[in-house]
């Protein structure tokens, strides 16, 4: 099952009588990795939300199509900025959420559930209660749980902003190959990730906020961090997040 | 639990029983309170030793009564606090009749049990049930209710029905709020039952009570209630432990402090 | 105001407290005091009426009240378990309880009740009663079930969840069938095995009673007086009690008046100790008792020398 | 509120009002209850509209009961949740106490309260109190000694006194799971009030109730009942808008969904 | 008031029967800025409880010693990994939360809470409710409410976690400026975070875990980012916390 691409249009958002923005165009091509940028409070979580058809207060608008045309329902895993562990399943429990929570998990289910755990490094805490881990521990969780509903459009919130910068390179090339030809759209606030992972970066900026595509290096994803044209482009990165700030 | 953590959890009850004796024992002297109204701590012990058989007997009656109701109690509350979380429009009609059926004082309602229930264990259990009902469907749909936002959005990317997401995420994550409800609905089954009994009886602890009181054997009527309390007080703790089984992964954060 | 200061230290407070809510037997003390005749003896009288039949006389013995309208049965009782108190006068001179099944139900002697469900309610010796009248019909309490209706006798009987009703007021109960359009059948218990006994009397602390005796006195001397107006004026009786409490004003009150009337002691002060010694006696046969106590125990003849 | 949004939240109750009314008469038709049992709503309603001026002089001296002893019993079962939650020493000595408070039938308790605190008010409005406090105290502590740990640690770095900790971060954390059990106190209140005027009383609504009851004026009766009953139903629905008002930042999340 | 150095001697830390750290040493001089960076779950966070003397479950140790022999309790602001905001209170009574919890905020109080707010960029957010706000929003408001207790011992989890790169830069602007002259001991993923703020970088690693002293580039800070040194050591440091894992 060939992931779809994602054409976004008329997207639109208020909260209250501010608009974060309005008549936002996008495209996410089939089988691509977008990471989305910007500042605290501009808007990329509620993005997703909408993106993922989750509830929002007040005013928002979006004309969403698949490239496939079947709806995205049912097709979509979410990982949100907080990491939602539920504290009434163990660990494992949780990396199975979904199999749970539609019945009961196979022992393939438990399987593959193991096997995510080892491979996001918390093989041992598996029969641990989610309150006992440290915070960068639950994010591995939540962000196998992710990987476990298969999906073939991903969307994730922040999901290495807690974990040390060894693990979060091990996490990229973990991501990067499970979720190698999935249709990706992922929120960062590291240029370095984005330009690591991404086949395009999309920077939301302004009020009300227009989306800035940004080019990336070239060659396969995860680039290695030696690429020196990935250190500069970085610098210009984060110049260019400043820059359009102050426009 | 180690043998020594058992009994260090035994001494402040036993504490709290003598307590309460040295209290009714205090309040005796103080006030003077005649024994036909009040009696003494002393008489009640032994109606409770002389009477012990036909104690038991009644007992055993309402026991039966408290079980049966606390279970259809549950069951029936729990039904209740998942069908109005479930079905918006059942709100604002269920939720009333709920209410109502809590106004209602039973003895009003006492005739027209007895109508269609006889004078059996039906009519006993029914008013157990009742009792019980309210503080399960109450705190049940309170915690229903509350389910943290973020897991109901996780639930709809997940797919999930509105019956999975009410059993699978609002069920679980309510359990801190039913429990609540769980251990007020236990104490609270033993005088359910009793009321149950002044409806129409011809055995049971409630039974005992009120005919030992009409003929003033008051020594046997507050033997018939310690056990009643004592019931009570047995039920709330083994629900409380019960829920603690239940939910492994929830602790009393300030209760387990230094 | 110079009036009211002559009068209210000549005035004796008195708190009476009814065995159960307002009802026609307790019509002498109603028209008592709409006639006046307490503030006439001086007496202040506050009435109350209990939930609780059971209430009253430990509320006298506890001082906490000065007069309890209660039943002989359970002065017996209460007397036996040490309880300070005394009769003093007596409201209902003959027993008003009575064994009730539907006329329909064929049952014309109380021998046929065999297997039968019997329902009552809470009173205290009912049990007693039953089982006297059960013998006296060649029956045992072993021969039929006891229910206990504690609210409902009526509703119980009437509905055929119980086959007979104990404890029911011959002067209430038919006529509240009868209303529900059930021919009632009673059985009169001092025809059936058990001994003739005052249903409702007064008691008092036994312990003041030196004190109170001159305003018990007053009591009597105006129950007596209110009794003897309503059998002479049983029409302007009725208005009066109704005009107590409007709500009283109901068909079922006006037939059970009619069926009242002949019952109130028309000398209330009276003690007939023969009765208390004969009822003592069979309490104490069957075991409901533990001991005899003397009659002065039980009950005294204010007026006596 | 704008005024559309007022009305369409008036069309449910009333269509609960209907339905209820609607059911009984049906139980009447198909089970052919004798009206002295169960009288039709019918002649409720003519009892209702012909003894008006009777119901309210009633209805008012049990509605002082129903204030007086909410706000008594609020007030006495949050200190108690508080003081357990504060005092681990009188945990498991005060919890049985507490436990024993609600298993004890009130009719056995009646001569001595009547001894002690007569006939006035007193004791009706204590009995309300008595039946307000436990689920204000239960679900109180309940919500109190679940704080999360997060803001107990917040508590402790800003160097809180325990008794400052107990009133400005474990109570406010408390308040949803307390919400649940005043809403409960609140429609248990009117039955309180009840319970405690059959314990010995000459005015308000039980006391009517129980009076029509011994006259079979079973109309009356069951008037006096829709007025309680309605009493608990408007306490039910003015307490959960108060606590809406005083907890702006908590939203029913399930409750608002589309 | 000048600010306390800390002494750590015999810190040790175990859950169940795995030691987290045994014996650990270190020593934060009066007024320095100490960087802790470390693999997720190394026991960073816990280190920090400790020294703040909140509750940890199991076995562990710590002998504290001020430089000026004075008690820490009183002196210390801690913001946690999770930014605790209390939903009861808004967003500026969030900021001001030790006012509101130690009695009644004063009017000193509101305007120092305002101008925090403003600082942090969230002048316009003052009167929302905590559930209102972005991730990064609610952090900024954790880092005012720690910046508002004005303590002489910070310790700080994570603080930037959840914010963009430009507002990140902006916060260790404003954190260098309040907390100048203060003894901070900060969390961190970030290595260049680290050499940007910290007199010290001290790493947690190995089983059980040792404190790794590293060196810091020269210089004022926050250093500026353009400062070559500063890349250079970047690449070192990752270096350093991949190398001393393997080994
Ligand atoms: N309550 C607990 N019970 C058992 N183990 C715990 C508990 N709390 C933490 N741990 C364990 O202690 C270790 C250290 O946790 P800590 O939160 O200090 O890590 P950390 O270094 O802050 O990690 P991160 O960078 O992911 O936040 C983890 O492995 C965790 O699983
Ligand atoms: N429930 C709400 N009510 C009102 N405003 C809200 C609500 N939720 C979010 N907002 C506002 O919408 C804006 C965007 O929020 P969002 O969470 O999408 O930001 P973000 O780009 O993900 O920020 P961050 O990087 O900090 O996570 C914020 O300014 C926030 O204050
Ligand atoms: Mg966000
Ligand atoms: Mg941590």
């Amino acid at each position: 099952m060939s992931p779809p691409g994602l054409v976004l249009r008329h997207a639109s958002l208020t909260f209250g009588d501010r608009p974060l923005f309005q008549a936002l165009q996008a495209r996410f091509d089939a089988g691509s990795w977008t990471c989305l940028l910007g500042r605290s409070g501009s808007g990329k979580s509620s993005l997703l939300r909408m993106i993922a058809s989750l509830r929002l207060p007040d005013n928002h608008h979006l004309d969403l199509q698949t490239s496939d045309g079947i709806p995205l329902a049912g097709r979509v895993a979410w990982m949100a900025q907080q990491d939602l562990l539920v504290p009434w399943q163990r660990v494992a429990g949780n990396v199975m959420l979904s199999a749970h929570w539609q019945g009961r998990p196979t022992a393939a289910d438990r399987r593959r559930a193991e096997h995510l755990l080892a491979q996001v490094g918390l093989a041992d805490k598996a029969d641990r209660w989610p309150d006992e881990l440290s915070g960068g521990q639950r994010q591995r969780i939540a962000l196998a749980r992710t990987l476990f509903a298969d999906a073939s459009v991903v969307l994730m919130d922040e999901p290495f902003s807690a974990v040390d910068a060894i693990t979060r390179l091990e996490l990229h090339d973990l991501a990067s190959r499970l979720l190698a030809d999935r249709t990706v759209l992922m929120v960062t606030h590291d240029p370095l990730e984005a330009l690591r992972l991404a086949d395009r970066i999309l920077i939301l900026q302004g009020e009300p906020a227009r989306l800035v595509s940004i080019s990336v290096p070239p060659g396969d994803r995860p680039r290695s961090l030696d690429d020196s044209e990935l250190q500069r482009r970085q610098a210009e990165l984060v110049t260019q997040l400043r820059e359009t700030d102050d426009a | 639990m180690p043998e020594r953590a058992l009994l260090k959890r035994l001494v402040r009850p036993l504490l709290a029983l003598v307590t309460i004796v040295a209290i009714w024992q205090l309040v005796l002297t103080l006030t003077g309170v005649p024994r036909y109204i009040l009696p003494s701590p002393m008489a009640v012990g032994r109606a409770l030793i002389d009477q012990r058989g036909l104690l038991a007997h009644h007992a055993g009656i309402t026991a039966i009564e408290i079980v049966a109701g606390l279970i259809g109690g549950i069951l029936l509350g729990l039904t209740t606090a998942l069908a109005l979380a479930r079905f918006r429009a059942l709100r604002r009609t269920l939720l009333p009749l709920l209410l109502i059926s809590q106004a209602i004082p039973l003895f009003a309602l006492a005739p027209i049990l007895m109508l269609w229930l006889g004078y059996g264990l039906g009519p006993k259990i029914l008013m157990a049930m009742v009792i019980i009902y309210f503080p399960v469907a109450s705190t049940g749909y309170d915690g229903l209710r509350q389910t943290p936002q973020g897991w109901l959005d996780l639930a709809q990317t997940f797919g999930l029905t509105r019956r999975q997401r009410l059993l699978k995420v609002q069920l679980p994550a309510a359990l801190p709020s039913l429990a609540s409800g769980l251990r007020m609905a236990a104490s609270a089954a033993p005088i359910g039952a009793v009321i149950g009994e002044w409806v129409g009886s011809s055995q049971g602890l409630g039974y005992l009570m009120l005919n030992a009181n009409a003929r003033l054997q008051i020594d046997l009527m507050f033997a018939a209630l310690v056990v009643l309390v004592a019931f009570a007080v047995l039920l709330y703790f083994g629900v409380d432990a019960a829920l603690r089984l239940a939910m492994p992964w929830h602790h009393d954060r300030v209760e387990s402090e230094p | 105001q110079e009036a009211d200061d002559d009068l209210a230290p000549q005035m004796i407070p008195l708190s009476v407290m009814l065995d159960w809510y307002v009802n026609p037997v307790h019509a002498p003390i109603i028209i008592a005091k709409q006639r006046g005749l307490f503030e006439k003896r001086g007496l202040d009288v506050d009435i109350q009426a209990p939930a609780d039949p059971s209430v009253p006389p430990k509320l006298v013995a506890a001082g906490r009240i000065d007069l309890a309208v209660s039943y002989q049965p359970q002065l017996h009782l209460q007397v036996d378990q040490g309880l300070p108190i005394v009769r003093v006068g007596t409201l209902i001179a003959t027993p008003l309880n009575a064994l009730l099944v539907r006329a329909d139900s064929g049952i014309e002697d109380i021998s046929q009740l065999k297997g039968k469900k019997i329902g009552y309610s809470v009173g205290g010796v009912e049990e007693v009663l039953l089982s006297a009248m059960l013998e006296h019909n060649g029956l045992s309490l072993d021969d039929v079930e006891m229910v206990n209706v504690n609210f409902s006798l009526t509703p119980a009987l009437i509905s055929e969840k119980v086959d007979g009703v104990t404890g029911a007021f011959r002067n209430f109960e038919p006529a509240q069938m009868k209303q529900e359009g059930v021919e009632g059948k009673a059985f009169y218990i001092e025809e059936q095995g058990v001994p003739s006994y005052d249903e409702l009397i007064f008691v008092a602390n036994r312990e003041t009673l030196d004190e109170h005796r001159d305003a018990d006195r007053r009591f009597m001397d105006a129950i007596g007086e209110a009794t003897s107006w309503i059998i002479n004026h049983p029409d302007d009786a009725w208005q009066s009690f109704i005009a107590y409490d409007p709500s009283l004003d109901t068909p079922l009150n006006a037939a059970a008046w009619k069926a009242t009337l002949p019952r109130f002691a028309l000398r209330p002060a009276a003690l007939d100790s023969k009765r208390y010694r004969e009822f003592e006696a069979f309490l104490l046969e069957r075991g409901q008792i533990k001991a005899q106590s003397t009659i002065s125990r039980l009950a005294v003849d204010l007026n006596a020398p």
